[in-house]
């Protein structure tokens, strides 16, 4: 692998910064210590095409109206903050950009959870849900002095779920989660998916009675709205339907 | 009024840093434990890290902590504390176990061990050839120890405050008695009664323009404690990551040269062999990125603007990209739309990682000056500390062990002194300092918006106080910032309401940034040498006669800067010529 | 927000009644697939191999007097309403939210099923088509 | 309106067929149970009213409906058991209402002349 002397010269394309291009920005507004219902508000801007969706809505912040709120943090896809209603579906605003979108972008809060002002929603029963799928690693053998040894196939089986950042852009785009706020959602599954299918761990008996619960896994109609939101490309629906099986054999 | 709280133990910053002590301060049955973010703690920066975790666990081939603490305290070019590397590089392995049997998903080698690779800087046989020391999980290491961490700390029931603005440390006496907080969703400001407060609130990048830090790393406690009379210890040493993708920053992971990309100029050639004949593209960061901006200089850039370089790794193995890189080719693919796979990648370095900081003890006590004097009840680690581990340069892979080992340590010796003594009374008063300042934004009727301000400093900051400084441009940059100073008395904010004002936030993460730049400024206007990652063009040998110390700065309380130094602890290593 | 942070196993388990919801969802699906054919053949021999504009009592009563209808449609009338009923009962408890209501909806379809299963039942058993059907030939 | 793709058309639908069916199987339960009441009882009379147009029309999309139901419902029992079924569901929901197209619409063609009365 070590090319030392390069056989060939590469160069790469050469990265151009586009023109800037006038976009209308529509975004949901609601400030509860002003307004009595959500309403739309529009601002039109030049952006670059290769501007991230937070680009602009940081571009509007900073430059024409300071009050609009929304989360966001490292601006590159992995820490969750900013998941929203973008055209339609939910992506993560830094992680899509207005060349994907076309001129005019609407941008709303996720669904399902209490906006609390703009894009701001209460996260709580979101990581309520999280926590009560015993997202932890459970083991109660003594540790070895080393590492607990693990196969990289047993190790490639749950590869998958360990990517979730806890953005909840799947959970607020599954239709039962919407009405039924009380179904854990597909990132919580995910995540206990992640531990159940961890050689190392033991704690499934009890992850598996959570799962098992009325408003637990079951209540999944394959939709796959999470699969197609995931910002991390997990394939949801595909471990959801693991643990369902996984939940039957055992039961059987 | 504000809210009153009372807890043991604090931690201030949920990273992997705060987790970790966290967990370890709440494992003492009668202690207790809150941890206060602004963030919630699965959006710390430490997800964003990628390459992995230094610890000579030797899974791949032969290594041992000794080689581990030489490569560290030469990578740091010899103004690493020599005590805290070798401390250090035998307990990072312990922690690295432990966070294995709290169930982190390492990548494995054939053997079902932790999988290791290599990285800049770390070598076997105290330089010799390349080692695969760094333990990783895919280009997701950061992202794995922050959510191993947090799952634990639901296990263990750790109580949360978060989106919990920490404006403010209680320091009376010269102990430390907790802080105030602002509550994001209401607007309203919490006291915090604790007998020991543990600061672990990462970095402060957000003051360069091209970084890959996230937008919350803004230093904020860095400045807190500057302004209440804790001086910083050696901020002008600030590492550039030579791969930030260009123009934006987001990072390229060293693991992408551990695993064998090349870094090219313009006319294809593997310019690093002429810097670092023996490690070459994996040579510390520091010469890395010089090496970038002197070809860029000598025209051998690439592009329209002959600005940037290619990270070249089509000649890998596409699945091992698709394996062990995935992440960081799909960041190439989203936001440059160049697949690493078929084609090299634009990038440029990105301000990265601050070495200095809260200078704190081995065991993270905070230190108020060049005495080693302890300020009693305060400790801090992580990005935000200086323990003095990374020198003027850190090693790829120390700062997630920074993390861990250092987390550890506070976690425990916080909840070792807060069982030995009573809360000390909290006394009267203590918002009103946070209170006027935030009343003072929230009435000001200046022009100036906050978002301007930042990206002078942000912009100037990137041209004069970056890889390469002259007491000319650093002159000038004192002078810029004493004028973002006065335009930051005239910012004005639009949001005046309570609930979820980030605007009113970011304007006060502002005021932390310029306290950030005035340390990194001056420590670097004072130091007339070149070391690791602090490198003068009008004085560009080190010269340790003159400069083997730390710099401490500090802020006088009428708003004046006062330098320091405190010297290194040296040991085994002899401070040689750093050569690869 | 402060956080009182985690949900323990037995918080969960107060947050979440456990129920059958495994067996249910077993049974939608091999109800499902018997009902493609009890389904299908249904529709075959009332639609396709009669004229549906042409159903009357007769031809109802005809039906019934035979004892294989009667059991083949016992078998559909069993796994339609029960599958059916199911499904209606995932929909109530998606989509009505007041605890309340939810109990109070559920119990009406639970009646109205029950009321429905004797009823076909009923149709289906309790009566003798061939002296209706008689009488009816006898009537025309 | 959630810009969903296939699996969320494919959900929505199957639970509109299937409480339509639910809804129409205790009606159709309910009046043929009215042959109990014997010749001279209410069914032929019930029947007649059944035979105004949007019972008529509602009858054909419940036949439709049914079939509908019955393909997505396998798709849906080979997505459940199988890792190529949740990988191909896109295009076994193209195949669900393709079949749907193909039993359903010779079925039509027999059946819609005859429930309308043409026939
Ligand atoms: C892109 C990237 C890749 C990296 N890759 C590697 C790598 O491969 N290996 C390696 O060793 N290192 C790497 N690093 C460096 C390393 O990740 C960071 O230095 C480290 O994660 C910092 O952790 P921390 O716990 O100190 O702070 P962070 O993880 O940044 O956490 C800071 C915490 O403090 C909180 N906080 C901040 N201010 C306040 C306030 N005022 N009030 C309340 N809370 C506050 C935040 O909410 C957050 O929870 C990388 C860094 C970056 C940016
Ligand atoms: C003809 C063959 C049929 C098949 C193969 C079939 C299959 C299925 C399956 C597999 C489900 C479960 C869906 C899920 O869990 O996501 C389901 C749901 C349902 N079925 Fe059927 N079914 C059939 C006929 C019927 C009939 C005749 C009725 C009406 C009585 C009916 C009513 C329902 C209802 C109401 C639901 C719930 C829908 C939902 O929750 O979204 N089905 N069907
Ligand atoms: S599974 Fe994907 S969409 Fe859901 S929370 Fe995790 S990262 Fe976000
Ligand atoms: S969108 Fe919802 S219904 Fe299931 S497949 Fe995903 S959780
Ligand atoms: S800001 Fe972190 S995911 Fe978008």
């Amino acid at each position: 692998m070590d090319a030392t002397t390069p056989t060939r010269i590469p160069t790469g394309a050469p990265v151009h910064t586009p023109d800037m291009i006038p976009i209308t920005m529509k975004i949901k507004r609601f400030d509860p210590e002003k307004d009595a219902r959500p309403y739309w508000a529009e601002y039109r801007l030049d952006v670059r095409p290769t501007d991230r969706v937070l680009d602009v809505l940081n571009t509007i912040k900073w430059e024409m109206d300071g009050t609009i709120t929304y989360r966001r943090s490292c601006a590159h896809g992995v820490c969750g903050s900013d998941a929203m209603l973008i055209n339609g579906v939910n992506r993560l605003a830094c992680k899509i950009l207005v060349q994907d979108l076309g001129d005019t972008i609407s941008v709303e809060p996720i669904r399902g959870l209490e906006v609390q002002k703009d894009l701001f929603v209460d996260m709580e029963p979101f990581f309520d849900a999280y926590k009560a799928v015993l997202p932890f690693f459970i083991n109660d053998d003594a540790e070895p002095p080393r590492e607990r040894l693990q196969s990289p196939e047993d190790r490639e089986v749950f590869d998958a779920t360990t990517k979730c950042i806890l953005c909840a852009a799947c959970t607020t785009s599954c239709p039962v989660f919407w009405t039924n706020g009380r179904y854990l959602g597909p990132a919580a599954i995910v995540n206990a998916h992640r531990f159940i299918f961890d050689s190392r761990d033991q704690g499934n008996a009890a992850r598996m009675e959570v799962m098992n619960q009325s408003n637990g896994l079951w209540r999944c109609r394959t939709a796959y709205n999470c699969t197609e939101a995931c910002p991390r490309d997990i394939p949801i629906t595909q471990a959801i339907e693991e643990v369902k099986r996984e939940l039957l054999w055992r039961q059987a | 009024m504000a809210r009153a709280h009372k807890y043991d133990v604090l931690v201030v910053g949920a990273g992997g840093a705060g987790l970790m002590a966290a967990r370890y301060a709440a494992q003492n049955p009668g202690v207790s434990v809150a941890v206060i973010s602004k963030l919630y703690p699965t959006r710390s920066h430490t997800g964003a890290a990628q390459g992995g975790v230094g610890a000579a666990l030797g899974n791949v081939s032969e290594d041992h902590p000794e080689w581990h603490a030489f490569d560290t305290v030469k990578g740091g070019d010899y103004l690493a504390d020599q005590d805290v590397a070798e401390k250090f590089s035998h307990e990072v392995i312990d922690a690295v176990y432990e966070l294995e049997h709290m169930g982190l998903p390492f990548s494995r080698t054939p053997e079902g061990r932790i999988a290791q690779r290599k990285f800049g800087g770390h070598t076997r046989e105290f330089g010799k050839s390349a080692v695969e020391r760094a333990c990783y999980a895919a280009d997701r290491t950061g992202h794995m120890i922050l959510q191993t961490l947090y799952q634990q700390s639901i296990k263990d029931q750790v109580t949360f405050f978060n989106e919990f603005y920490v404006l403010d440390v209680i320091l009376e006496d010269g102990s430390a008695r907790g802080v105030v907080a602002y509550e994001l969703a209401t607007g309203e400001l919490h006291v915090f009664h604790a007998k020991a407060t543990i600061i672990a609130t990462g970095g402060n990048g957000r003051m360069f323009k091209v970084t890959s830090n996230a937008h919350a790393l803004t230093g904020d406690l860095m400045s807190v404690l500057y302004r209440r009379g804790i001086p910083m210890e050696d901020p002008e040493f600030y590492q550039f990551h030579p791969t930030g993708l260009y123009k934006i920053g987001v990072l390229l992971t060293e693991g992408a040269r551990g695993e064998g990309g090349i870094l090219r100029n313009a006319d294809g050639e593997r310019f690093m062999e002429r810097y670092a004949p023996t490690i070459k593209d994996l040579a510390p960061r520091d010469m890395v990125s010089r090496a970038m901006y002197l070809e860029i200089q000598e025209g051998r850039g690439v592009g329209p603007d002959k600005d940037y370089i290619l990270l070249d790794l089509t000649h890998i193995d596409a699945a091992i990209i698709e394996e062990r890189l995935p992440d960081i080719t799909e960041f190439a693919r989203i936001y440059l739309g160049v697949d690493p796979i078929k084609e090299p990648v634009p990038v440029q370095p990105t301000a990265h990682y601050a070495m200095g900081g809260i200078p704190t003890t081995i065991n993270t006590e905070v230190i108020r000056d060049g005495n080693n004097t302890i300020v009693p009840g305060l400790y801090a680690a992580g990005e935000v500390a200086c323990a003095s581990l990374h020198g003027a340069n850190r090693l790829g892979t120390n700062s997630l062990g920074d993390l861990i080992v250092f987390g550890r340590r506070a976690g425990i010796e916080a909840a070792k002194y807060a069982a030995s003594v009573d809360y000390e009374p909290m006394p009267d008063g203590v918002t009103e300092r946070t209170r006027s300042e935030l009343d003072r934004i929230r009435a000001a009727s200046g022009s100036e918006r906050a978002s301007h301000v930042r990206k002078a400093l942000q912009d100037t900051m990137m041209d004069n106080a970056s890889v390469f400084r002259t007491s000319e441009t650093l002159q000038n940059q004192v002078e810029i910032l004493a004028q973002l100073r006065e335009r930051y008395a005239q910012v004005s904010v639009e949001d005046t309401g309570t609930q979820f004002n980030t605007e009113l936030m970011e304007t006060v993460e502002l005021g932390f940034l310029l306290d950030n730049a005035e340390q990194l400024v001056h420590g670097a206007l004072n130091r007339q040498e070149s070391r690791g990652a602090h490198s003068r063009e009008d004085f560009t040998e080190r010269d340790d006669d003159q400069w083997l110390k730390h710099t401490l700065v500090y802020k006088e309380d009428d708003g004046s800067v006062r330098i320091d130094y405190k010297p290194v602890t040296l040991g085994k290593y002899e401070p040689k010529p750093r050569v690869y | 927000m402060a956080t009182a942070a985690p949900k323990t196993l037995k918080q969960a388990r107060e947050t979440y009644n456990t129920s059958g919801e495994l067996v249910w969802w077993v049974f939608m699906r091999i109800s499902g697939l018997m009902l493609v054919f009890l389904v299908f053949a249904h529709i075959y021999a009332n639609n396709i191999a009669f004229n549906a504009g042409e159903i009357d009592y007769a031809y109802v009563a005809n039906r019934l007097a035979q004892p294989s209808v009667k059991i083949f449609d016992t078998f559909l009338l069993g796994f339609a309403l029960l599958h059916g009923v199911n499904g209606l009962r995932y929909s109530i408890e998606d989509y009505v939210r007041k605890p309340g209501r939810r109990f109070w909806a559920k119990a009406a379809l639970f009646t109205i099923t029950g009321i429905v299963f004797v009823l076909g039942t009923m149709t289906l058993w309790a009566f003798s088509y061939d002296e209706m059907g008689a009488a009816v030939r006898a009537l025309n | 309106m959630y810009r969903g793709r296939e699996g969320q058309w494919a959900f929505v639908l199957h639970r509109l067929t299937g409480v339509g069916l639910a809804l129409y199987l205790l009606l159709h339960v309910i009046d043929i149970s009215l042959v109990m009441f014997g010749p001279e009882g209410p069914f032929n009379a019930f029947l007649a009213f059944y035979h105004q147009w949007p019972f008529r029309v509602g009858l054909i999309l419940i036949m439709a409906a049914v079939v509908y139901h019955a393909f997505n419902g396998i798709r849906i029992i080979l997505m459940d058991f199988t890792d190529w079924g949740v990988k191909y569901q896109g295009a076994l929901w193209y195949g669900a209402m393709g079949l749907t197209a193909i039993v359903g619409i010779p079925v039509l063609i027999k059946v819609v002349p005859e429930i309308l009365g043409i026939a």
